[in-house]
């Protein structure tokens, strides 16, 4: 349980440098051993709109940005006005009162204006480093921890600027000291320094962790940051990364090198996977092995491109013509993108198919604190059944030469073993017409309906096998509760917070969070929703394309559903009404408005 | 993680005769182009010495990227338009393989033209060999980008009116580093085109007027046979660009063909990547990062 | 009922020039009010591999290319040895002697060599006349009819060659009356000619009759007949018709004729629609109709470029990234083919978003017969509220100005008038990016959820009213049958027959076939199901697409399926024999095994 | 059926200064170069007295491509790298219209490279502007097919290691026929070519510097401003193939803007097309076929 539980909102136009405060709270939370969650909601340009960051940190895990805003830092008047009528009593507004004028507020806000100009030296973006400064003041937290911050990020920019910096928050700290009464609580100070990631970054990490030695991308929002961290790392790690011409690039020159024998993959999001499924149809048929993640965003085309949304599902199930194997996986939050990571790689390689991973903008771009034990690097790489010129083994070359070696054997498992070009004695021609054991093309000259049916089902039978390789999903929480939240993806974090919340109101809710879409564990789910009272699946899209999924592999209809479309994640309040409205009888479809125009 | 990898290994024997000879025997229509230039390659391949291992064709879609089912070559058979792109990735995967791209007009300058674009402009160590019938073949016949104007095709039957691509000029432009206009029916000429392209560090470009008997009736061999004029015959400076821009535009009686272009200067993309300066092919090292890379990568987190 | 069926086999090489032969058969059946059914099996490549053409012929309607051929013409050895042993008694063999050896052959089939050198006057091509020639006078078929075919063919190559041809078609004729025993029916004479087309030609007139004035393709079997039957008929009929770069940008260009007003039409395979998916959504996105055809072959990625496979379903629906408005729609044959194409085009004009249509190789290559009657061009165009600059009501621009016009206006249908470029008075600005009723951009300056969910329920809105513009789909055949077979799209026609074959051997069976795919009829079709004994889904592909697809629509769990996925079609005993399996309680999925390497 | 149908209506009122006012305001960064060619743009628009309704912006996705939203003509915000395919689906669906496609370099020479080939070699009577900032500005600063060699971006760290793309030798050989270089720095030169362009029937392109301050520290105001150097000031001939070519090379102390091209003797696609020879616009046409010609496609079938 969470003793500490608060939130921190700073707004502004794009370009009023949040990214920085936010950083610098995020950093001394984390060293503080809170655990973080922030979900920075934003418009799809350089300056202007606006920009609002929920940093919300506990001494307990935080699957969400919660309910409410504790401390609201508002940089512009829009801000203050868009948000100052949803803080409640014990909350704070903190903001310049020479640029900002304060609105109708609620009783029991603290109203904390600050004389900005004086204390910022008339520096824009200082305002910033007072208020942030002032706000940890109010939280108890002392002022090396600020200083040490602005040290750390400042550094690159020289010593003169650190010092300024420094100054700044001196002054916003001290007048808040001087001023303003302190928050109702303090922050505490847990022994163990968290790390700090977004989710972007995770899967980067779970790439490298995973043995990626190349990377291709084609920038696309919100899925970039893989590619800048890949970039920023790859001299170091000996990576290969390539900005390539389009998406349709980006998966063909994946799948060359992965031919060859690299671990390959990108990073996209929903418009770019759809210029890869023809692509993705290849590695499917001549059994070459990438990883790809789509970091989906608000569709349909291109939609709100800074927006969250699950929507990409039924595009990649069905993405490319005709049937092939591919395994599909929906990690959660942070560190599960990261564990998957791996995870996928050698599953792909072992049943060499193309592996698609679900994130999504709020998992993809959202912030987390994780224990940094929980960072493993060093997991098992195991590459299946590949034949390398080298090769630790005595022979070399897996015990077969050109006249007795078949790419495409039609083994029982359905995997058959994989040469990579360049071993002497294993020459065959991967093809994307449909081809017999040994390679040949039977589209052509001798089309042969036996062969053909021995080649799908050669391909097909890899993924009866999957499914054992894969952890099913089970209930969590209360057995035998009231209602069961089905949650896919990102939703899972905040239906964790909803359950708790529902527990508080004497409801009993318990969840069960499908991670393995394809192939899917249709028996296990289905047991396991028989034994359920009340299902309701909660999922963020318009057309409940889970709830269709999960109804095209096992024939189930839920009791109920929760979607959102509207751009913006769901808040756990938003959830547990719901699940209270549903049961109540009012409705079996629920779309929370969210209360605030972000 | 770098360690060292091995490079590709090699054996000591020579290719012989028939070391490129492919499992399947080309089922091109009788005196298709592409015979030919099946043939001027596989000799290339053996008067360079080089073993089918280290050797890759890679192809997209059409008659002509049927190839690499011919020949004794590691390959991949990929998708329409899509060969530029997946041997891009294939060469920097493994630096060391001799990467030959096949494929048609449809295929390379149709819907493969950005890739084109931008595999040129990226100096990839890559041959490119395109078999121009100026028609779509396996598709049985329809107008193609470069296909000349008034052509009456399937999908043009009452002519074409959309000026085609001259493929020497765009790929001058391009940053090709070794561009080159080549004959099915000059086999031998042929051959010393592809070799020089094979052994150029770079992007190499061959346009291979290569005729569909089919479905072209208009660029016959008939057409072709007096119009051809070896480059090589007329002291063609290979480093003049404009000059050979000028050369690359004459089209009617007189169609020079030859090597029109070659620039040993550019390095090559696999040259400029740091990663690959020491290691061996990337395809074959070690994966995975070390203790202490990954504590570098978790304190930067913290 | 059929008091004459037969099937007529033709088989060689791929350039041995089987089109014609087919062709003239074909004529000739169709001019004497013969119904027609035929099936091409033949490979990717242009000369050589093994080419084989059933005509089946009856005087009753057919609709499949059935179960057996009765005379067989091979016109090489490699085609004697594949099918004789497939002749039972009562059927013919018709070749070659001197080039082509018999095989083992079944008592009662009539053996019919010919001394080809001698009749063809040493022309090779001339074979195939001779041939059918010889085939046609046992049939019955006076020789009149045969050199009236053969002048219309070859009319275009002058008076000589015509002159060549019948005489040599006379060496035949008057050969096999000589030599032959004529066969044990005689071709009947209705009295109605009879047209006879394939799907693509029916595809292209049926976008013909809908008011089609902007084509636009890239190649790809087997859907290239629809753009060399629009490329041959542009100038004549003012259609633009346009080759492209690649799929991408035909996709792209249809749209940018369609929002200017036209009707814009592709057609496809499944490796073009995958290129085409994320401009698909832009359609939906800015409400732009357009209609796109895919002739689906075998997949995954190249796969089987001529072969057949209802392997796209799942690619259709899943097509683009996010949720939109698309309809999809599934003929069932070269007729329906025909008749969709209006009114599918009046459906996308009227609620604005992009139609879908899923042919296939089976039916868009194949050639059937038509009562031209049928084929009506005369249907009413349909352009639903459109703003033009002209137009003959009494206010040219639908009473708005630029003041009051909104594009995207939030109806309660959710379809809002829309004004083509070029009327005065209505500029805006259409936009991938959500936007408002206005048509201005909402991700960018102030992404507003309220909004954003206004606009994705307008747009999915047109969805439910769509779905009283379609008809339902129906049980057809006996009441309270003991089987009901379930179909989709070219799977129709075959079952129709096989349901003829199940009735004599005492098996009552019905048919649901399901033509409009998405919106679904989902309650009609619960309760249609609910009231059959047992059900039984079949389609042409590995996963069982549809099936899937009926379940997550419905939650209906059929008792048994029959797939198919060697590329080649059903035949009729291929249903029939699966069905008495089912019955018998021997499988619940059965994959019947085509009999040929074809 | 080409009955004929109404042209497009045009009113005898003159645009006025503000006629080609968008409803919002543009949200680019301040400074930024494109507000200089949006100016220029409707500057050129009022000067050849269009009317708003005639003339139809198409852009694709990126910072550039949102133009369209904050003028007054019909338009088009279409996919990223797309706006010349929907461009010329338009233009041929409605050839009285004048369409102005605007975008990025990543839009057009990324992404929308193979469109950009095929449409110039299509000779399609369209105006495209390019605003050329070297950068991927919208997705926050990623290289560009423009950027320079050794650019460090967000997606090139360590310097930009691919040759970039120079589109003015590219459009020469692409077919472009009226190929233009503009600065947004010098706004009154950038409205004449802007007008030239649109008037020029045929594919006009205009490759406009237009500097990106948020994200490309090298391209800005201060570094073109003393090498821009206009063509009109040198007496440039705009006929000389090779010439031009040369000029569009040049770059370093003296960047050459201004015509480098025209070519008034080639056909534009729609002046090819005998469908669009009368009739008026394909798109105002009434649909559907008569009786007599449905008759006679179903006799074909007979
Ligand atoms: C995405 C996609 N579109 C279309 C096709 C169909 N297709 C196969 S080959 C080909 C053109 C072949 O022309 P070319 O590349 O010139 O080769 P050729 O047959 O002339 O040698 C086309 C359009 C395809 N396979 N994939
Ligand atoms: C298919 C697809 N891939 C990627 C993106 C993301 N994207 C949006 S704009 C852009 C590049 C913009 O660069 P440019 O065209 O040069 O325009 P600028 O912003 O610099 O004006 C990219 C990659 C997208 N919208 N769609
Ligand atoms: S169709 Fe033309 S290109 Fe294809 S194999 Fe035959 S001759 Fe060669
Ligand atoms: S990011 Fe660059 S290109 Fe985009 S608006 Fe800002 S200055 Fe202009
Ligand atoms: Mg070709
Ligand atoms: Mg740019």
């Amino acid at each position: 349980m969470r003793t500490v539980d608060f939130a921190i909102g700073i707004g502004g136009a794009a370009g009023q440098g949040i990214a920085t405060p936010g950083n610098i709270l995020a950093h001394i939370f984390a060293r503080r051993g809170l655990h973080l969650n922030a979900y920075n909601a934003y418009q799809s340009l350089i300056r202007g709109g606006h920009t609002f960051l929920t940093i919300r940190a506990s001494d307990g895990p935080v699957h969400s940005m919660g309910d409410r805003i504790d401390l609201l830092i508002p940089l512009n008047q829009d801000t203050m006005d868009r948000h100052l009528r949803l803080l409640g009593p014990g909350a704070c507004v903190l903001f310049d009162e020479g640029s900002i004028e304060l609105g109708d507020v609620a009783e029991g806000v603290q109203v904390s204006p600050l004389p900005m100009k004086e204390l910022s030296k008339g520096k824009k973006l200082a305002a910033n480093t007072v208020s942030i400064a002032a706000a940890l003041q109010m939280l108890g937290v002392e002022f090396q921890a600020i200083e040490d911050a602005l040290t750390r990020i400042f550094a690159r920019k020289g010593e003169e600027v650190v010092a300024q910096n420094v100054e700044i928050a001196r002054n916003g700290y001290d007048y808040a000291a001087e001023h303003f009464g302190p928050f109702h609580f303090v922050v505490p100070k847990g022994d163990k320094h968290l790390a700090v990631w977004t989710g972007n970054e995770a899967t980067a990490m779970g790439g490298i962790a995973a043995g990626v030695n190349f990377y291709a991308a084609y920038p696309m929002s919100p899925s970039t940051g893989v590619l800048m961290y890949m970039a920023s790392h790859a001299r170091d790690l000996g990576i290969m990364v390539r900005q390539v011409e389009d998406e349709i690039g980006v998966m063909n020159m994946i799948i060359g090198a992965a031919h060859t024998g690299c671990r390959a993959m990108t990073a996209t999001s929903g418009g770019g996977l759809a210029l890869m499924t023809e692509a993705l149809g290849m590695s499917g048929m001549i059994e070459t092995p990438i990883v790809c993640v789509d970091v989906q965003r608000g569709g349909p085309a291109t939609g709100l491109p800074t927006k969250t949304e699950q929507g990409d599902l039924w595009q990649m199930l069905g993405a490319g013509q005709g049937d092939y194997p591919k395994i599909i996986v929906a990690p959660t939050d942070q560190l599960d993108l990261f564990t998957t990571m791996p995870e996928l790689f050698n599953l792909t390689d072992k049943y060499q198919c193309p592996g698609l991973v679900l994130s999504d903008l709020l998992i993809g771009e959202g912030t987390a604190s994780v224990d940094p034990a929980d960072i493993n690097f060093q997991t098992e790489i195991d590459r299946g059944e590949m034949i390398f010129p080298n090769g630790d083994c005595d022979n070399p070359y897996g015990g077969y030469n050109d006249s007795t070696y078949l790419r495409y054997k039609n083994t029982p498992s359905g995997i058959s073993p994989r040469a990579v070009p360049g071993v002497p004695g294993h020459i065959y021609v991967a093809s994307t017409d449909e081809h017999d054991e040994d390679s040949t093309l039977i589209s052509d000259v001798d089309t042969n309906p036996k062969i053909r049916v021995m080649m799908v089902e050669k391909r097909a039978r890899k993924m009866l096998a999957v499914l054992d390789d894969l952890e099913a999903p089970k209930l969590e929480g209360a057995e035998n509760a009231e209602v069961t939240l089905v949650s896919w993806g990102s939703t899972r974090g905040v239906i964790l917070e909803a359950i708790e919340q529902l527990a508080e109101e004497g409801i009993t809710a318990n969840q069960l969070n499908i991670k393995w879409i394809v192939p899917f564990h249709a028996d296990v789910v289905t047991e396991l929703l028989a034994q359920c009272k009340k299902v309701i699946i909660t999922e963020i899209n318009y057309s409940g394309q889970f709830a269709r999924y999960l109804r095209s592999e096992t024939g189930f209809t839920a009791d109920g559903f929760i979607r959102k479309y509207d751009g913006e994640p769901f808040m756990p309040h938003h959830i547990t009404q719901a699940v209270k409205d549903q049961l109540a009888g009012k409705e079996t479809l629920s779309v929370p408005v969210h209360e605030i125009s972000v | 993680m770098t360690t060292a990898a091995p490079t590709l290994p090699l054996s000591a024997k020579k290719p012989e005769k028939d070391s490129y000879k492919g499992k399947v025997h080309p089922d091109w229509c009788p005196g298709c182009g592409d015979f030919s230039v099946l043939a001027a390659l596989q000799k290339a391949l053996i008067e360079l010495e080089l073993q089918p291992h280290q050797v890759m064709t890679i192809s997209g879609i059409g008659c002509s990227s049927n190839l690499p089912g011919f020949i004794n070559t590691y390959g991949m058979h990929t998708l329409h338009g899509r060969s530029l792109a997946v041997a891009s990735g294939a060469a920097l995967g493994n630096h060391e393989l001799k990467i030959i791209v096949t494929g048609g007009d449809g295929d390379g300058f149709g819907i493969g033209g950005n890739h084109f674009m931008h595999t040129m402009r990226r100096n990839l160590d890559l041959t490119y060999l395109v078999m121009d019938n100026q028609i779509y073949g396996l598709t049985t016949g329809q107008t193609s980008p470069t296909s000349p104007v008034g052509m009456k095709t399937k999908s043009t039957p009452h002519g074409n009116v959309e000026n085609p691509i001259n493929p020497i000029p765009l790929a001058l432009v391009g940053g090709a580093t070794y561009i080159a206009r080549g004959y099915s029916g000059k086999q031998k000429h042929l051959v010393e085109l592809i070799k020089g392209a094979i052994m150029h560090k770079g992007f190499s470009f061959v346009d291979i007027f290569s005729p569909c008997v089919t479905y072209n009736k208009d660029n016959t061999y008939k057409w072709f046979a007096p119009r051809v004029k070896m480059l090589e015959d007329e002291n063609h400076d290979t480093t003049d660009f404009y000059g050979s821009m000028e050369k690359g535009y004459k089209w009617g009686d007189e169609i020079p063909i030859g090597l029109f272009w070659k620039n040993d200067k550019l390095a090559s993309l696999d040259q400029l990547e740091p990663v690959l300066e020491e290691g061996g092919p990337l395809a074959y090292r070690k994966l995975g990062v070390s203790k202490e890379q990954s504590d570098k990568l978790i304190a930067e987190l913290m």
